[in-house]
Formats: structure tokens, C-alpha cells, sequence
């Protein structure tokens, strides 16, 4: 009866975080940039600075009208959000917050199932642009899977680099074994993990998928109201589980000065960083073509990242 | 002579045509090349036949007749020890006989084509095709191993499908494809039943599996042999070639030059009769025994078809070839062959490898005279060469009108020239057949081919009357002066006529070598 | 048992955030106006009438870097398995080195698809 | 787990597989459905190797290993499709006639002739 | 690979000398890959020229070899299943296979100006690279990643002719059949390593009479099922129907790599399944094979014999139905292992050794016939002897050897080999069809043959000039075929012992 209990504790416990976190994040952008770029931002929904501004979002989106073309694949343009969305879900559940089983579900391949499950959500993205029978969504949508094959790569290259010096695929197993100066020597493994969660999540600079001046809107141009929100959702979701792994990976997830008990304090505060990153580098970075994406991709993150795990793998030996 | 000797001249006669046949590919040494190099192929050509024909006869010089029955001048070198197969040679009074002859004519072929090329395509390669089909031939006879005996059977039919189809007259190549299709066909039925024989047996070597079967048949069953034989037979027979199985040899015949009807008639049909006495008889007593009297049958059932034909085709006004006239008749000639095999007695197998032996000689001096009358005439239709009345040969160009009067008259059989001895040891074999075969039948086949031969004799005289009789000039129909026989067909047809006569005065000489080794072979009853 | 016990939170995971999205979609079924006239249902195309079928056919240029990834990607599956246990004990230098000599494949094959020109888009 | 499981489900999915090489007539789709066949033969080796509780763990190797071949198997395929359509302009496995013997009359002899010039041609 | 598969702490050390060949062979590709990236077009013939070189140095590399049983890969826990074997059997495919890689070389050298060069070289090695490993393999799963190695590359090179319509039909048509195929051959491994619970031959062989009763059916299910990938690339029938067309599509050098090293893959691959691994249920493929060998036969010498010499592309298409003729052969003795104590795949490697040296010959002379004639119909065959005479007379020698009549020696007593082990397995009946389907065979090998020799009708085209290559590969395939036929028993002894 316990186990019971505890199980569906957790389950709700990640459902919180899953619907909380992406919204502080929204929030955030949106001051963070307002003020990067001299001026204010939401100032009125809530009273306090704005804060009720992405529920009003909400609510607006869920009375607006919900348009499926005329010539678009009905059914999979209407499941398409559903599976952008799910997969973040998902692998939230397997993000180790703070020591000793403070984790929604450990999973003894917990890179390799975070990886498999990220590689889903592109998919709601292919599904919208085809089944929208539009050219533009379908040029996005294209985009969408050229950049997810192109950034997919190094990122998991980057991640066996950390299993390689961890020795084990359990996401708790990594930071358990994570020292100080892991950091420096994974630097480069951070950066192309990073870099490339960026461009899968299709961030600025790497948002040619939906970039509005050359296709309005990509795979979503087609997209109204609650359908149009869980694209933005999985969006914001996607920073938070892109900022938390990339904490767990190269951070050191819940180490940190004083105790193990305010681990997952430190787990928090290093994504929330990294999420400030996230929106710093929209509001910093022009948007780059399409085939500087790809040629970034494919000749400085890949070498750079076979140059990692060659490192890795030799100081790992050479440690032993 | 030592059998070291022997046995490297028999190695020798096989090969020697082989690497001549290379030889003549290649272009002539500086001293030898002639007035041209068609000339110098040619002399090529009869130099080697000839060297192989003197090897031959030192062969048989040296060769033991005291002991005809035994294998000698035997050479055994292992060649695949994986199937078993060895390269074995050897010789004995069955087959030096046929060696002679078969060296004998294809070197008179050589001789007669250096004067007398035949028309077609370079002489280089005629030679070379020329030399293989002796190496071959020769080959058939020598070797003593099963598999042996099949590639050397199977060699001679490339040179000879060549010779056809590129030197032969009008319709060779459908002639040549038939003869080749008809023969292969034979072959691989009767590879398969050699292939019966050596996987049963477990050894390939004939001599083995003579002495093997003879001590009671102690490795093949009787159903074994019974389809071994029929295999081979059935490859044989259409070689032989045995009524029904005959029907590609007129083609062959009519449609190859004169060289090449004299080897086809002269050796190559031997070589099925060969495969009876020295495989079927020995190696598969039992079935040979079953089978021998549907094989006399067929035997005077082509006896009498062949005459019938004949007669037909020398009938006036049926446009009888003499070429296709002289094929048939060597059907009916080989039934006699095949029913002295089938009386499976020691005096009807000599008949019938005394007849094999006489046929070559005969048949090629009348192939090589009806070659020569077509040089002449332009046409060997007998209609067309007779005219109204005949040919009037006697009067134009007696010599070569006697010459082939005689020629019939020894093909059909007259006493005293040779002819005669096999056609009648083989009715006498017939006539009193081994023990266990019916009697009465064999009476009846005696008797049909006692027939057989008043009807040889009907349509060679009629043949003889139309060619050489008739009005030397008529008003009408001004004939062409004819040459008569010329030096160099002289030189081709003598030794033929020398050893008709010498075989139908001496038969002893023949039967000598050969009765001993029939004897044995027949396991000594 | 530890095993199927953490897969199948897994899937009570997937079954909730299934629910989760069903609700929501039906709640929004409810909320929402449905008044749809031809003009919106029509194809945007930055305002103007769309032109020919939706499903263009486009260049096939990504086709080429699907291809390198699922290549890659499949071959680095290989790498996962390796890098958990290349540095227990009895392995060391040897099998780091077959790890490079396998990453070595991975640039060769890279090294061929830039010299190729797959990476240029002029 | 009962190994039940599993191995009703690879076989449903092999034989949806199966079906799908047999009656599907565009060639991807064929190449989707061996895809299937070869993720149910996956299914099982994974599914028989725990069962097995093999040491070596041959099943799960194996697996990496038909991973891979799939991987390339499709790559090289979808490869080839493109290259038909482009020559031909349909990606329809049965509309692939042109080297099919021709028994027919004289007529189809033509177009046999006409096909094999236009082939040299575009060679 | 085991290397991964092995729980032992120690790392293995690998017998480098033993898997030479397969692996020369592969680096060499990879040399050649990149080569082609850094040297100039006009260059590009030096591609050709050093994976002839790679060929020969992978070809000497098995002399050391050739003293005995190697092993590598073996289990720590029992040094009695490897998965990399280097005996007598591996080393004769493998010289089969560098063989006939150096045969489809030296064919190849001439097309270079059309196909792009340096794919086309990568792509062959790594075919033969994974030929040259099948044999040697002796676990399933190395096996099968051996045939993927084997096949997959060859499905770009039929179809690297890329505008042209046939090659990329015939791709297809291959890729598609021959990806299904693997499918179930892989659907009979799992089932097979689901009952004995292992993927090494040897213990497979082992553990299968001990099956579990409920798992026997799973079992013999598998054993079938994972016959047919191999039966596949052997070309038997009914897994034969992408024959004809493959070859035709394809360039002639691959069709003439597919006739002779493909099949070798398949027999290979399928007589290590059937004797090795599955040598306790021969009463069940034994009778398989032996449908299979008649079936085969049956159908590729009866197609053979129907094709219509005025239909495009005749002479390919010929030959290729005639290659599933001679696999049906191939397939006799091991039907034969079955059915005796000893097993008789010396028999089929003997013939296959002898059907590699003289169909790629034939292939040979078909390429330099389709220079002067695109479209490669039997009737431009015509008098082949009058313009090109050394040619015509090859290719006679290669259709004889093929149809197993003098002066074709070895061809004849390869025959008879197959046929006696046939007889000695008591499969008479297999016996007597195969003797009438070398009847049938002869017809159609004949009337090719004599085609040659007939004199043209008309102006025949003027002989251009033979491409050095090309005259060394048919120099050399005659040479061997001369000198089997001479001494037979350079490869007939291995039909007299095991190879195993």
C-alpha cells in the first residue's frame, strides 16, 4: 500500500513540476528579455509585474477557436501537439532532483532511455508540418528533422562522453560519481550538449524552423488555440528538461556546498541558470541559415565531440 | 622389343597427333614453310600422320603376337586420385588392329587432301582438326579407363562437327548440328551408365572390372548391369550406328568432304562397335546376355533397311546421292558387325571385328573414289552422273571404273577379298549362338542375313552397271573429258586395295591377333 | 523485478500525460466557439489563395543528412555498451583502442560525406 | 514477465510485416514493413536473452547487431527507391517491368526495343 | 565481436594472422574510400589498380594459413565454440572469393570511365571483405553480420549505373527480395537461440538433440527458417525469381561477381548452417535440400533452354538462369551430407572453384562482346569466331566446362563428382535428374557454342580494340580452366576429404 502511495505521490509531484516549472520559465523570458532590451514587459495581468500574464495566455488560448484546414490530414494535425509534448513529460520523470532516490523513477539506462525519448518529440513537429498540407509547414517541418538528425548526433555523443567517465548509464549513478573537476573536463562535452539541446528545441540561434520571415511559422503556421499552446508548452518544457539534464550530465546535479539535504536546491538553482542562459542567447544571437546550421553541426560539434570522447576515454584510463 | 619401349610408342601415338594439332597453329619453322603457308600446313599434316602411322606399325612389330589375349605396352599413372581415374593405356589384339587402321587412313586422308584440299576455310585449321581427330581416335582404342574412354569418345566429335560444317558441301551446318546433337546426346547416356559402373564397382579400370566380372560378377548386380548396359549400348549403338538410332549418318555423310566421309565411315562408326566388345561384352556379362537378342534384331533389321535404302536410291530417277547411297549401305554393313557381337560367341565377335576392319578399308577406298568421281562430275547424284544409259566410267576413265568396281565388288562381300570373312563369321556366330540364347531366333536372324547380302550384291551391281556402263558419247549430251585416276590417288588408294586383298587372302593374320583377346574377353568359353 | 517495476512507472507516466492531454482537449471541445466558414479552413499562404497542392514536392537535399545520421547514430549505439565498462578492470588501453579505431570509422565516413560536398549547400 | 508476452507480440508484428512485403505494392512501404520484421526479430532476442538469463548475452548482442543492419539496410534502400523515382517517376514495385521477360508477340518485342534504346539513351 | 559478448575480465587477444584476409580486404577498402577523396579525376584509375593490389596482398595472406586450424574468438568458458575459424574449408572460399574479387577487378577496369570509380571500388571490397568472412564464421550472429557485409554493398553496385533505368530497377527488385529474405532467416536465428539458448555452431550442434520436447518444433522451425536468407543468395529455387533480372540490370562485372562470389556466400553460409550447427536434425534438411538441389536445377535449365536468343540482353539472362542451374548443382552434395556419415561439401567447393574460374570467363567474353553490342543477344554472338577468334574460343572452352562435355574436363568430372556423391548418399533419384538436367543443359550450351562458330550473316561490326583488363581476365580465366582441365585433381581432392 505504500509503494502505492509513494508511486502516485511522485507522479504527481513530476506532473507539478512538468506544468509549474515551464511556466516560470515563460514568465522569466519574458521580463528577462523585456528588460535586456530596455523595457518593461507584462506589467498588468496579476498586478504584481505581470505575473498572471501566461495564465491569461492560457485562458485566451483555450477559448479560441480550433481551425483544422480543409486539406490537412486530420487526425495526425490534431495528435500532432500531443506528441511534441508527452516525451518531455516523460523524461522529467527520470531526472535525479537531489540524492538518495529523490527522483520521479530511476531507470538503469537512464541516458539512453532520456536520449531515445527526447528523439520522440521531433516527431510531433514532422506530423504538424505534413499534415498540414501547407508548404510552409512543410519546409518546416523538414527543417524541423534535418536540424533534430543533425544536433542529435553530437548530443549523444556528448552524453557517452559522461557515461564514459561515470561508467554507468543511470542518471543518479552519474552524479553519484561526479567530481569537482569533472567540469573543466567535460567542458567541451557541456558545450556541444548544450548547443545541440538548443537547436533541437529549436531556441534562437538555431530557430530557422520556424523562422517568420522566410516560412511565418513553420510546422505550426496552421495551429490555433489549445493545439497552438502545447507547441509552446513543449517548448518551455523542453528548456527545463534540456537545462536539468545538463545539469545532472556536466554540473554535478545536486552536489554542492553544505549538506545533501538542500541537494536539490542546488539541482534547481543550476537549471534555473542555465534556463536564464537559454533566454540570454535568444535575446544575444541573430538567427543562423539554414545550411550554417547544418555545417555547424556536422563539422565543429561532431569532430569536437569524437575529440571528447577520445579524451575521456584516455584520461579515464590513464587515471586508473 | 622391350615393353618400355611399347609402352612409350603407344603413349606417343596418342599424343604425337595431339601436339601436331598444336603444331599446326603455330606458324611454320623458317626452314619448312613450302611455296606458301597453306603448302607448309599441309606437309605439316601428312608428316605427323605419317610419323604416327610408322609408329604404329613399329607398334605392331614390336607387339607380342604370341600372346595377343594379354595387355601390353600398359601405362597406369594415377591422374584423379579424388574420382579414381587413371591415365591407363594399353594395348591388345582387339585393338592394335583398329590402331593400324586408324592411323592408316587418316594419314591417306592427309596425303589425299595435300593434293586435294577440300574447299573452305584456311587449311591451317583443317590440319589441326585433321590431327585432333586421329589423337582422339587412336585415344578411343588405347586407353583402358572408363572415364578415359568417354573423353576420348567425346574428343573426336568436335574436330569432326568442324570438318562437316566448314569444309563439307551444300546443307553442312544443319548436317553437322545434327550429327553432334545426335551423338552428344548418345554419349551422355552412356556416361552415365559408365558413371553406374565405376561408382558401383568402385574402380573405372576396365581391365579390373573385366577380370572382376568374369569371376562371377562379384561386384555388379544384375539390374545394375542391365542399366549400365543399356545406357552405354543405347550411347553406342547410336555411334554404330544400329537401326533406328542411324538416322543422322546420311546427313553426316552426304554433306561432309571426302576426307571426312572416309574417317567417319572408316574409323569413327568403329568406335561404337569397339565399345561393345571391349565394355558391354566383358564388363557386363550378364546383361549382355539379356539384351543380345533384341541387339541381333535391330542388327538385321538394319541389314535389310540399309539394302532396301540402297536399292532405292539406286534406282533410276530417285535422285540418289552415290555419297548418301554408300552411308546407308554402311548401316546395313554394321548390322552385320553388331549381330556377330550379338551371338556372344567367339566366332561371330571375331566376325564382327574382322568385318569392322574390312568396312574401314572398303568404305573408305569406295568414299574416297565416289569423292573423286564428284571432283570430276561436280555432283555425285547418280541420276545426273548417269544420264539415260550410265556414266560410261569404263569407257571415259577405266582405271578409275575398275577401281571402283572392285571396291563394290569387295563391299559386297565376294570371297577372297575381305568382305567376305567377316560378313560370314558372323552368320556362322549367329548361326550357332552361346549357350542359352534362343536358337530359333537367331536361325531367323541368320537367315534374314544371309538375305541381307543378295541384296547388298542387287544394289551394288546396279550401282557398278550405272556409273561405269553405257554409250561413251550420246549426240545429245557432249560429256566432259574425264581425267583418270591420277598419282597421287594412286599413292592414297593402293594401301587400300593391297589390304583388302591381303585380308580376304590371309584372313589368319587378323583372326590371330584377334581370337585369343575375343576369347578372353568372352571369359574364356 | 526492479527492472519491469521502473518501466512500468514509466508507462503509468505515458497513460497519465495521455489523460492529461485528452482532458485538456475535451475541456477545450467545451470552452470554444466552432463557427467555421471556408475562408478558415483554407490553406494560409501569407494571405493569398494557396497555390497548388500543399504536399510539394521540396528539395531532397535533408534526405542526404538523414542518412549520415542514421548512420552514425545507429553506429553509436555501439558506444553506449562499451563506454560503461571500458574502463573496469582487465580492459584499459586495448579496448580504447578498438573505441578509436571505431571512432575512426565514424570520421572516415564523416571525412567522405565533407569532401564530398553533402555539407555545401551552393 | 511471462515470455508469452513478448513473443505473441513479435510474431503479430512479424507477420503484419510479412503481410505488408507481400501486398504492399510501394516500395517504402515494403521497406517499412521488413523494418517490422526485423524490430520483431529484435523483440524476440531481447525477450529470449533475459529468458534465458544468458551470461553471454547473445540475444542482446545479436540485437545491436540487426539494429545495425537495419539501420543500413535502410539507408542503402531508401537510397535505391530515390533513384527509381527519379528514373521513372513512381516508386510502384509492380509498374517495374522493364526487365521482365517478354513472351509476347511482335508488338511487345517493339517496345522491349524502344525501352532498351531509351536506356542507352539516358546511360 | 565476442570480445563484448565475453563476461571474462581479460581481453582477448586476437589471432591477427588468422583474420587477415577478411580484414586486409576491408582496410583496404577504407583506403580506397579515402584516396578516391583526395586525388584527381584524371588519377582515378590508380583506385582500380590498388584494389587489385589489396586483392593479391589478401590472397597471400592466406599462405600462412595454410598449415592448419586457427582459431580466434573463441569463449573463455568453453575454448571448443569460436566464432572465427580459419581452416581448410575457410580457407578455400576465401581464396574462391579474393579469386573471383580479382576476376571482377580486372572485368571492372574498363567501365571506370562510366561508374563512379572510387564507390565503386569501396563498395566491392567491402562485399568481398564480408564474403571472405562468412566462411570463416562460426556463430550466427557473425554470420549473419557477414552476410549483411556480404550483400548490402551489392545492392548500390547493381544499381550504380544511376540514370539508367534497368540498374535501378534490378536494385530494387534484389534489395527488396533479399531484405525479406534476411528477415525470416534472422525471425529462424532467434527462434534457434531461443531452444539451445546459444549462437555458436558448435553449440548448437551440441545442445539441440537435448532440446526441451516443447521447444523441438521452435527449434526445427528456426533450423528452416534460417535457411532461406542463405538459400536466397545461393539462388535456389523458389528464392530465385531476382536472377534474371538482377543480372541483366546490373553491370556485367557485378553480375559475374554475383554469379560466382554470391553464390559462394550462399552455399558457404548454408552449408556452415546445415552441417555444422544443425548436423543432428539432417533428417530434416537433408530431404530439404535435396527438393531444393532438384527443384533448382530444374527450373534455372529449363528457363535456360526457353530463352529466345533475339530477346534483348539474351546472353546475360541466359547465363544468369543457367547459374541457377549449376547452384542446384552445388546444393547436391551437401543434400548428400545428410544422407551419409561423412559429410560431402569438399564435393560442392570442388565445383564451385571450378564454376567460378569458367563463368567468370564467360562473363568475361559477354563483356567484351557488349562493347560492340549494348543490347548482349545471343544472336550477336553470330560468328563471333571470324572477328574475334582467341575470344570466341574461350568462351567455347568456358560453355563446354560449364556444360561438362570435353575438352571441358574439369567441367565433366566436377559433374561426376557432384553425381557420385549423390549416388554414395543414395539419392539415386537426385542422381538421375541431375543426369537429365545436364542433358537439358547441354542443348542450350551447345547451341551457343555452335552460334559461334557459324559464319556471320552480313557485315558483322569491326572489332574494336580490347581493353588490356579485360584480355587478362579471360587470359587468366582460360588459363585455369586449361589447367584444371589437365590436372582435375588440383581441385578434386578436396572432394575426397573432409574440409571441416
Amino acid at each position: 500500500m505504500n509503494d502505492v502511495l509513494d508511486v502516485i505521490l511522485r507522479l504527481l509531484a513530476v506532473l507539478v513540476a512538468f506544468l509549474v516549472l515551464p511556466l516560470a520559465v515563460g514568465q522569466t523570458e519574458h521580463k528577462v528579455m523585456a528588460h535586456m532590451q530596455g523595457r518593461l514587459g507584462p506589467m498588468y495581468a496579476g498586478g504584481f509585474h505581470g505575473w498572471a500574464q501566461l495564465v491569461a495566455d492560457g485562458v485566451k488560448f483555450a477559448q479560441k477557436e480550433d481551425i483544422v484546414p480543409a486539406d490537412a490530414d486530420r487526425k495526425v494535425f490534431q495528435i500532432a501537439p500531443a506528441v511534441a509534448l508527452l516525451p518531455y513529460l516523460l523524461v522529467l520523470i527520470v531526472i535525479p532532483v537531489g540524492p538518495h532516490g529523490f527522483v520521479g523513477q530511476a531507470i538503469d539506462a537512464g541516458l539512453f532511455f532520456v536520449l531515445a525519448v527526447l528523439g520522440v518529440g521531433v516527431l510531433g513537429s514532422l506530423m504538424a508540418g505534413w499534415a498540414s498540407a501547407n508548404k510552409y509547414s512543410l519546409l518546416g517541418g523538414l527543417r524541423t528533422g534535418a536540424q533534430l538528425m543533425a544536433y542529435e548526433l553530437p548530443m549523444v555523443l556528448a552524453a557517452a562522453s559522461v557515461a564514459m567517465a561515470a561508467g554507468t548509464l543511470s542518471l543518479p549513478g552519474i552524479v553519484q560519481a561526479y567530481q569537482w573537476w569533472w567540469t573543466p573536463w567535460q567542458i567541451v562535452g557541456a558545450f556541444i550538449f548544450f548547443t545541440a539541446g538548443l537547436a533541437e528545441l529549436q531556441r534562437p540561434p538555431f530557430d530557422m524552423p520556424v523562422a517568420d520571415s522566410e516560412i511565418i511559422f513553420g510546422a505550426y503556421t496552421e495551429y490555433t488555440g489549445l493545439r497552438f499552446a502545447f507547441f509552446l508548452l513543449a517548448e518551455y518544457a523542453g528548456i527545463v528538461v534540456l537545462c536539468a539534464l545538463t545539469t545532472v550530465l556536466f554540473l554535478g546535479g545536486w552536489h554542492g556546498p553544505w549538506s545533501d539535504s538542500i541537494g536539490w536546491l542546488w539541482t534547481l538553482l543550476k537549471t534555473a541558470v542555465l534556463a536564464f542562459v537559454v533566454i540570454w542567447l535568444r535575446v544575444t544571437y541573430p538567427r543562423l541559415r539554414e545550411d550554417q546550421l547544418q555545417k555547424f553541426a556536422w563539422t565543429v560539434l561532431i569532430p569536437l565531440s569524437l575529440l571528447q570522447i577520445a579524451l575521456t576515454g584516455v584520461v579515464k584510463v590513464v587515471i586508473q | 622389343m622391350n615393353d618400355t619401349v611399347l609402352q612409350y610408342l603407344l603413349v606417343a601415338v596418342v599424343l604425337l597427333p595431339l601436339l601436331g594439332a598444336g603444331g599446326a597453329l603455330l606458324p611454320a619453322p623458317p626452314g619448312l614453310k613450302g611455296k606458301n603457308p597453306d603448302q607448309a600446313v599441309l606437309r605439316h599434316g601428312v608428316t605427323i600422320t605419317g610419323a604416327v602411322l610408322a609408329l604404329t606399325i613399329a607398334l605392331a612389330a614390336g607387339f607380342d603376337h604370341g600372346h595377343p589375349a594379354k595387355m601390353q605396352a600398359s601405362t597406369d599413372i594415377s591422374w584423379i586420385p579424388a574420382l579414381g581415374i587413371r591415365i591407363h593405356l594399353g594395348i591388345d589384339g582387339i585393338s592394335l588392329p583398329l590402331l593400324v587402321l586408324t592411323a592408316l587412313l587418316t594419314f591417306l586422308c592427309a596425303l589425299y587432301s595435300y593434293f586435294k584440299m577440300p574447299e573452305g576455310p584456311s587449311p591451317k585449321a583443317f590440319v589441326a582438326l585433321l590431327l585432333l581427330l586421329e589423337s582422339g581416335t587412336l585415344a578411343t582404342f588405347a586407353v583402358l579407363d572408363l572415364m578415359l574412354f568417354f573423353l576420348a569418345f567425346e574428343m573426336v566429335l568436335i574436330p569432326m562437327y568442324f570438318l562437316i560444317a566448314r569444309w563439307g558441301g551444300a546443307g553442312r551446318e544443319r548436317s553437322a548440328l545434327r550429327f553432334i546433337l545426335y551423338t552428344l546426346l548418345g554419349s551422355v547416356i552412356m556416361l552415365l551408365g559408365l558413371l553406374l559402373i565405376g561408382l558401383k564397382a568402385g574402380t573405372f579400370d576396365m581391365v579390373a572390372l573385366a577380370t572382376d566380372s568374369s569371376h562371377a560378377g562379384r561386384h555388379l548386380s544384375h539390374t545394375t548391369q542391365l542399366i549400365a548396359a543399356l545406357a552405354i549400348g543405347l550411347g553406342l549403338a547410336i555411334k554404330a550406328p544400329m537401326w533406328p538410332l542411324h538416322s543422322w549418318l546420311p546427313d553426316a555423310h552426304t554433306s561432309a568432304p571426302t576426307v571426312g566421309s572416309v574417317l567417319l565411315a572408316g574409323v569413327l562408326l568403329k568406335m561404337g562397335t569397339y565399345g561393345f566388345v571391349r565394355i558391354v561384352l566383358p564388363i557386363t556379362p550378364g546383361a549382355a546376355h539379356t539384351y543380345a537378342p533384341y541387339l541381333a534384331a535391330f542388327a538385321v533389321i538394319g541389314i535389310i533397311y540399309g539394302s532396301l535404302a540402297c536399292l532405292a536410291l539406286a534406282r533410276g530417277g530417285s535422285g540418289g546421292d552415290l555419297k548418301r547411297l554408300i552411308a546407308y549401305s554402311s548401316v546395313g554393313h554394321m548390322g552385320f558387325v553388331l549381330l556377330g557381337i550379338a551371338s556372344l560367341t567367339p566366332t561371330g565377335v571375331n566376325g564382327a571385328l574382322f568385318a569392322n576392319i574390312a568396312h574401314g578399308l572398303i568404305t573408305g577406298l569406295l568414299f574416297f573414289l565416289v569423292g573423286a568421281l564428284k571432283d570430276r562430275y561436280g555432283t555425285s547424284d547418280l541420276d545426273t552422273l548417269a544420264g539415260h544409259t550410265g556414266a560410261a566410267l569404263y569407257g571415259k576413265a577405266p582405271r578409275l571404273g575398275g577401281l571402283l568396281a572392285f571396291a563394290a565388288v569387295a563391299s559386297l562381300g565376294l570371297p577372297g577379298l575381305a568382305g567376305f570373312w567377316g560378313e560370314m563369321l558372323a552368320m556362322f556366330g549367329a548361326f550357332k549362338p552361346a549357350a542359352g540364347l534362343h536358337r530359333g531366333a537367331y536361325l531367323t536372324f541368320t537367315a534374314i542375313a544371309a538375305f541381307g547380302t543378295l541384296l547388298t550384291a542387287a544394289y551394288l551391281l546396279v550401282v557398278v552397271r550405272r556409273v561405269n556402263m553405257g554409250e561413251r558419247e550420246t549426240a545429245d549430251a557432249p560429256q566432259p573429258v574425264l581425267a583418270d585416276i591420277q598419282t597421287y590417288e594412286f599413292a592414297a588408294w593402293t594401301p587400300l586395295v593391297a589390304l583388302t586383298v591381303l585380308a580376304g587372302l590371309w584372313p589368319a593374320v587378323l583372326l590371330g591377333l584377334t581370337d585369343p583377346a575375343v576369347r578372353t574377353l568372352l571369359g574364356g568359353n | 523485478m526492479d527492472y519491469f517495476h521502473g518501466y512500468s512507472v514509466v508507462g503509468l507516466v505515458a497513460v497519465v500525460g495521455v489523460l492529461f492531454v485528452a482532458v485538456a482537449f475535451g475541456a477545450g471541445r467545451l470552452l470554444r466557439p466552432v463557427v467555421p466558414t471556408p475562408e478558415k479552413l483554407l490553406t494560409y499562404e501569407c494571405g493569398v489563395d494557396p497555390v497548388g497542392e500543399g504536399w510539394a514536392h521540396t528539395q531532397i537535399r535533408y534526405y542526404v543528412y538523414s542518412f549520415l545520421y542514421v548512420v552514425f547514430a545507429v553506429d553509436s549505439i555501439f558506444l553506449f555498451p562499451w563506454a560503461t565498462v571500458f574502463a573496469a578492470k582487465g580492459y584499459g588501453g586495448a579496448t580504447l583502442v578498438e573505441m578509436f579505431v571505431f571512432l575512426g570509422f565514424l570520421a572516415v565516413g564523416l571525412l567522405y560525406a565533407w569532401k564530398k560536398g553533402v555539407l555545401e549547400w551552393t | 514477465m511471462h515470455l508469452a508476452y513478448p513473443a505473441v507480440l513479435a510474431a503479430l508484428l512479424f507477420s503484419i510485416g510479412l503481410y505488408g512485403v507481400l501486398a504492399r505494392r510501394n516500395a517504402i512501404l515494403v521497406l517499412m514493413s521488413v523494418e517490422l520484421m526485423l524490430n520483431a526479430v529484435n523483440l524476440n532476442l531481447v525477450a529470449f536473452d533475459v529468458w534465458l538469463r544468458d551470461k553471454l548475452h547473445s540475444g542482446q548482442a545479436l540485437t545491436l547487431f540487426v539494429i545495425v543492419i537495419a539501420a543500413a539496410e535502410i539507408g542503402i534502400g531508401l537510397a535505391i527507391v530515390l533513384l527509381v523515382y527519379r528514373n521513372r517517376g513512381t516508386a510502384d514495385v509492380d509498374k517495374l517491368t522493364d526487365l521482365a521477360e517478354r513472351t509476347g508477340g511482335p508488338g511487345r518485342e517493339d517496345q522491349a526495343e524502344e525501352a532498351e534504346k531509351k536506356a542507352e539513351a539516358a546511360a | 565481436m565476442s570480445t563484448l559478448a565475453a563476461s571474462g575480465s581479460v581481453i582477448q587477444s586476437v589471432d591477427w594472422i588468422a583474420i587477415a584476409p577478411p580484414t586486409i580486404t576491408a582496410v583496404v577498402a577504407l583506403v580506397v574510400l579515402v584516396a578516391d577523396l583526395f586525388l584527381s579525376d584524371r588519377r582515378k584509375p590508380l583506385l582500380g589498380r590498388l584494389t587489385i593490389g589489396g586483392l593479391l596482398l589478401a590472397g597471400l595472406s592466406l599462405l600462412p594459413l595454410t598449415d592448419g586450424d586457427h582459431t580466434t574468438f573463441c569463449l573463455t568458458t568453453s575454448p571448443r565454440d569460436c566464432s572465427y575459424v580459419a581452416d581448410h574449408f575457410t580457407l578455400v572460399i576465401q581464396l574462391l572469393v579474393i579469386g573471383g574479387a580479382l576476376l571482377t577487378a580486372l572485368l571492372s577496369m574498363h567501365t571506370m570511365d562510366e561508374l563512379p570509380a572510387g564507390e565503386y571500388w569501396f563498395l566491392l571490397l567491402s562485399a568481398v571483405a564480408g564474403a571472405a568472412l562468412l566462411p570463416a564464421s562460426r556463430d550466427l550472429a557473425t554470420l549473419v553480420v557477414a552476410l549483411e557485409v556480404a550483400t548490402l554493398p551489392t545492392f548500390a553496385l547493381v544499381g550504380i549505373r544511376r540514370g539508367d533505368r534497368l540498374s535501378s530497377e534490378a536494385a530494387l527488385k534484389f534489395f527488396l527480395s533479399s531484405v525479406a529474405a534476411t528477415a525470416v532467416t534472422l525471425l529462424g536465428v532467434s527462434f534457434v537461440y531461443a531452444a539451445t539458448g546459444t549462437l555458436h555452431l558448435t553449440a548448437i550442434a551440441h545442445a539441440l538433440p537435448g532440446v526441451d520436447p516443447q521447444l523441438t518444433t521452435l527449434a526445427k522451425a528456426g533450423a528452416a527458417l534460417t535457411l532461406v536468407g542463405f538459400a536466397f543468395k545461393l539462388a535456389a529455387a523458389p528464392f530465385h525469381f531476382w536472377v534474371p533480372d538482377t543480372y541483366v540490370g546490373a553491370p556485367l562485372p557485378i553480375a559475374a561477381y554475383l554469379s560466382v562470389v554470391g553464390k559462394a556466400v550462399g552455399f558457404s553460409g548454408l552449408i556452415l548452417v546445415t552441417v555444422v550447427a544443425f548436423k543432428p536434425y539432417d533428417a530434416i534438411w537433408g530431404p530439404a535440400a535435396a527438393a531444393l538441389a532438384a527443384l533448382t536445377m530444374t527450373v534455372g535449365n529449363v528457363a535456360a533452354l526457353r530463352e529466345r536468343p533475339d530477346a534483348p540482353h539474351s546472353a546475360v539472362r541466359l547465363l544468369a538462369w543457367s547459374s541457377i542451374g549449376q547452384a542446384g548443382y552445388l546444393l547436391v552434395p551437401i543434400a548428400a551430407s545428410a544422407y551419409s556419415t561423412t559429410d560431402h561439401i569438399g564435393t560442392t567447393v570442388a565445383y564451385a572453384l571450378m564454376y567460378a574460374a569458367v563463368n567468370l570467363g564467360a562473363f568475361a567474353v559477354a563483356a567484351l562482346v557488349s562493347r560492340t553490342y549494348k543490347a548482349n543477344r545471343l544472336t550477336d554472338y553470330r560468328g563471333l569466331y571470324t572477328t574475334r577468334p582467341l575470344a570466341a574460343l574461350s568462351l567455347a572452352f568456358f560453355l563446354l566446362c560449364l556444360a561438362g562435355l570435353p575438352p571441358g574436363i574439369i567441367g565433366l568430372f566436377a559433374k561426376v563428382a557432384v553425381f557420385s556423391s549423390a549416388v554414395d548418399a543414395g539419392l539415386g533419384w537426385l542422381a538421375v535428374l541431375m543426369a537429365v538436367n545436364v542433358v537439358i543443359a547441354l542443348v542450350y550450351y551447345l547451341r551457343w557454342t555452335a552460334l559461334l562458330f557459324v559464319r556471320p550473316e552480313g557485315e558483322s561490326a569491326p572489332a574494336t580494340r580490347t581493353p588490356a583488363p579485360l584480355t587478362a581476365a579471360i587470359a587468366v580465366a582460360a588459363a585455369l580452366a586449361v589447367a584444371l582441365s589437365g590436372a582435375p585433381q588440383l581441385v578434386l581432392r578436396f572432394a575426397a576429404a573432409s574440409l571441416l
